[in-house]
């Protein structure tokens, strides 16, 4: 372990320790960390911060299904104009603070829509306010067009997709900065 | 040839039916629940679609998300594999409606192969023998003595509500008839309130024989040959050959020209399985018909050389039989497969996890059909079948020792496979003899229970080697 | 059969011959070198010895510790493999001398065949057909005519002492004779001091064409057909394909009786390969023999469905042909062989290391010959060969679409190897029509260089392929 | 383990003991690093003998090419009789202090004696002390008698094989105290 792993390792014990961890497991790509600690010491158990330890250790983690496997990226690569860009997920912004972001995903497979019909305004645009319920746009699988409502409210900070792409089930649409 | 394909199914004959593709110059889309995201077939295959969540009603069971992938991918077909939506003749409609070739038979076809009476008459009608019983519910003592007069002995009684054995009497001469239908109406009745029973030909140790067949779009039928399938547990297939060492050259010969003349008549496309049951003396009983690609295809392919998948696709292109396979078919030498599963191989519990080492045999006449590699999951949601493991000898005996070196040469560590069941069937007496029937796990397992009571220490040490082995 | 055989070898034969002797009931003991401790032919034999330090020389090559180890193993017989000792026909007496069967030719056999002309002049007494040339040292430029004419042109003039292409001349017609005469002796003379020249049939284009025998111990040799080997790099063969599609079945049946008469008069023994090469007509001329079983050997396998290893073993025990090949041999199919091995696909430097990632291609027709595996490690101390990729297919076009497609599903991480080259060579119109000669390789690195000086993205693009491609 | 290691072992051994860790694994790579302590000890931490878990953690690290892979180990167990003992590499007194041991090995494969003929008395025995370059023992091979001299000065403090017994390249023979 270099010096950086061990002080880092130190900190997450730290922390494990202050929120009364009884036993922890992380893994990324070649990287595991399995911390069991040992029979309780007694003392009140502060509740967890899970979100924080969540950012500090796994943007990843937190749309771990989104990232395609390596040979996916180069799969799309070859097919760009017809496979759904499951890569697309890499456009997550991972620069802004996604802590307060909110991803709408496709609960289905099919054609993303932005607007009710051709030509017709788009449902929601960027910078938009948006309701819990609030449809923010249409995937058409089977000949159906299906409306697809937003699961949060907040502020639309991207759109992921653009009109007329296919999309498979899963894929981030919008990303929406929750109130 | 279709210019892309999409494979609607996982795991290893996923991987199949894109190797075949890849042979034919066919592009391929696979997809994939959320649980498959690492697996083989989304790696190899040209595009990939997840279509749902883990479980498979959510996902490789939900038409409307396969049918979208297949849109959205702009496939010309869709090859279902086993299994899923492979004998779904709803699904097979819905992709005739929405201009997707499905390899396969036509959905009326499916359909009434999946109904099973109608499917026996059709076949009966055809002149393939079924196994003789009573028409609907016998009336009386006298009726039931009279079909059992026109069957022969053995028959056995069972009761039209049952199931579970409730009800169910051998008979084996004219005397016992009485008394046991008396006793069988009786229990019948207590069991589940109606005492109606019907009758049929008892075949004390049947063996599980099935014919492959494949049919092209203009009518013309072939067989090739049958698979022996009787080392079954559960009514799980765990090991399969072909030829069967009970199949004489004339039946299997006759037999082929009565499916042919049968399944032309009846419409049939595409590969095709027909399973019979063979008693004691070698006659054959249809049981049912499988309208998709088996997974022991592998055995028919290593003795006749005929890739069956790449038969499939080019059948669903339009592609005559005699183009397909233009010299005679004829069965050399001997092979066997093993289904290996991720399942504890005396206690048959699944076990699903991280596989960490995976190191599979090969050399001379060793073939390994898997989708599963050194760090890939075993999801818990599917079934368990990890490889298929299939060897070719130019006898049975070249082939089971090829197999027992080729099983003692495949490491799986991580989680539990039936790796260490096969080694010990490969041992057994009574399957090397090759006289056995579908009795015969039942057996075994009895023997193999025995021998470990005798030697505790023997499956201690077995399952320590397991362990032990490295990748 | 033998009751316990020692390979005296590593690698991918080594686990070759261990799969033979494991199928045949053989106690198998392997030995290996210090750097080969984590080997698969040391994990898979029954027994394995160390005997020595990494270097060949001191462990693989070294007699004592080879013929130790079988006697402190007490084995009845060895297996040299090919490489190291098998054509060493001192080991081959001493086996003899401590009463080990050694699974190969009497030494006699081999040391005649090692000395490349007294092989010529035995092939010739037989009447196998070697390339002519003048009978020694041209003493004139008339008698240099006269060989030319009786030869037919092309002929080549080479330099006795010579090496290097100096002294080198090919005479296309009596009238260049004179003037290149003068010429080829004055370069010898300058360049080794000794003008001797001597004169042989000039081939434009040769094909690399060898065959395939069996021998048994009581005098009885059959040939099993070609092998093309015509895809060398420096004279070390890449790929190999059964059948030759130069190869008309009259001339392979005669070239079977020319060599079994040839063999059974030399008193050969064993597995064996006799080589040729090919001229622009069909002609065949003799080069040399190799006395042990060949790198190439499974596409013989595929098209025969001989096991070659197996035969060897029986023939070493007294076994007569009769019986183990009991029915005519045919030529059903054509399979291919690449050779995978752990260098860099464009420099060909060897590349040593430890193998991160490794993923066999299976299904059907596909057969993969491997001591390798994942975290297995590539010593730097041994040819670089890490495994054979062998497809067999009902003609050469599926079996160059099974070969890519495998191909294209090999993984290996970690170390650099050849399988890139094979996929571009399996994608190359002259290596897909199947008209190459030994120069093929030479044109298609040059061709492949100018590609990429073209588009010089495309070879960086591929590597970039392999190293993501994942396990 | 390199010195660095083993520092940078004590440190997070220390680490883990003051947060009262149970168990821990760290893998990355090739590497990987499992630590469970033993059954709670309430109170006091007694000091680590690491001389002693050196010895735990390194047997393999000290003469590691004689750790038969996993698979010969049983190999060797189905062929007790015949096969030269591999596994005899573990027969290495680990429970001693090997730093100041040295271990004689066989230069060749053959048969091992311990004395020049059949019924003489050994070269030497336990407790013997014996000289750089004294004869050992005899290892046969190919019926030649090749004597096999120390490679060091010491006392003899175990004979690793028997007399008779096949031994392979490289395998230990005898171990000798340094002086």
């Amino acid at each position: 372990m270099t010096p950086e792993e061990i002080q880092e390792l130190k900190e997450l014990i730290g922390f494990l320790r202050e929120n009364r961890i009884g036993e922890f497991e992380f893994e990324r790509g070649d990287r595991k960390v399995r911390v069991k600690f040992g029979a309780s010491d007694e003392g009140t158990a502060p509740p967890v911060d899970w979100a924080r330890m969540m950012q500090a250790f796994g943007a990843a983690a937190s749309v771990p299904h989104h990232n395609p496997p390596p040979a996916r990226a180069s799969a799309v690569e070859n097919s760009a104009s017809a496979a759904p860009a499951a890569a697309s997920a890499a456009a997550v912004p991972s620069e802004e603070h996604t802590a307060d972001l909110h991803v709408v995903k496709s609960p289905i497979v099919g054609t993303f829509y932005d607007s009710p019909s051709p030509g017709a305004a788009p449902f929601v645009k960027v910078g938009d306010t948006v309701e819990n319920g609030q449809v923010l746009c249409i995937v058409e699988a089977m000949k159906l067009m299906n409306e697809i409502e937003s699961d949060a409210g907040g502020e639309v900070v991207r759109r992921l997709v653009s009109s007329g792409q296919p999309v498979e089930y899963g894929q981030p649409l919008f990303a929406i900065r929750l109130r | 040839m279709f210019r892309k394909l999409l494979i609607a199914n996982r795991g290893e004959i996923a991987l199949r039916v894109i190797c075949a593709c890849k042979e034919l110059g066919i592009r391929t889309v696979a997809v994939y629940s959320e649980a498959d995201r690492n697996s083989l077939h989304v790696r190899f295959a040209d595009e990939a679609i997840c279509i749902g969540p883990p479980r498979s009603s959510d996902s490789y069971l939900n038409v409307p998300a396969v049918i979208s992938a297949a849109e959205i991918a702009d496939v010309d077909a869709i090859h279902p594999g086993y299994g899923l939506l492979s004998e779904n003749a709803n699904f097979a409609e819905v992709c005739r409606a929405s201009n997707i070739k499905f390899v396969g038979p036509p959905p009326e076809v499916t359909r009434l192969m999946g109904e099973k009476e109608k499917a026996r008459q059709a076949m009966k009608k055809a002149k393939v023998p079924i196994l003789p019983g009573s028409d609907g519910v016998l009336q009386s003592e006298g009726e039931a003595s009279d079909w059992a007069r026109s069957i022969g002995f053995p028959v056995i009684l069972k009761a039209s509500a049952g199931g579970g054995g409730r009800g169910m009497r051998v008979i084996r001469s004219e005397q016992e008839l009485p008394q046991l239908f008396q006793a069988a109406q009786t229990e019948a009745a207590n069991a589940f309130g109606n005492g109606d029973l019907y009758l049929e030909k008892f075949i004390e140790r049947p063996r599980h024989i099935e014919f492959q067949v494949l049919a092209d779009e203009h009518g013309n039928v072939i067989s090739l040959g049958e698979r022996e399938c009787s080392i079954q547990r559960r009514h799980q297939k765990l090991i399969e050959e072909a030829p069967s060492l009970q199949m004489m050259p004339k039946l299997r010969e006759e037999m082929g020209k009565t499916l042919r003349r049968c399944l032309s008549a009846i419409g049939y496309q595409n590969a095709g399985t027909v399973e019979f049951l063979m008693d004691e003396d070698g006659k054959l009983y249809f049981i049912e018909m499988n309208t998709r690609i088996q997974v022991e295809h592998p055995v028919t392919e290593a003795v006749t050389g005929i890739d069956l998948v790449k038969a499939q696709l080019r059948i669903a292109c339009g592609e005559p039989l005699s183009a397909i396979l233009p010299e005679p078919v004829s069965i050399s030498g001997h092979a066997i497969e093993c289904r290996i599963n991720a399942e504890h191989p005396e206690k048959f519990t699944p076990s699903a996890g991280r596989i960490t080492a995976f190191n599979v045999p090969g050399g001379n006449g060793v073939r390994v059909d898997t989708a599963q590699y050194a760090e890939g999951v075993v999801p818990p949601y599917y079934d368990s079948l990890i490889a298929k493991l299939i060897v070719h000898g130019k006898d049975r005996a070249e082939a089971m020792a090829r197999m027992s070196r080729a099983l003692e040469m495949f490491v799986v560590e991580g989680i539990h496979t039936t790796i260490p069941l096969h080694r010990r069937i490969l041992e057994d007496a009574e399957f090397r003899q090759g006289s056995f029937d579908t009795k015969f796990m039942e057996r075994f397992l009895a023997r193999f229970s025995e021998r470990s009571a005798e030697r505790p220490g023997e499956s201690e040490r077995e399952r320590r080697e397991q362990q032990l082995a490295p990748g």
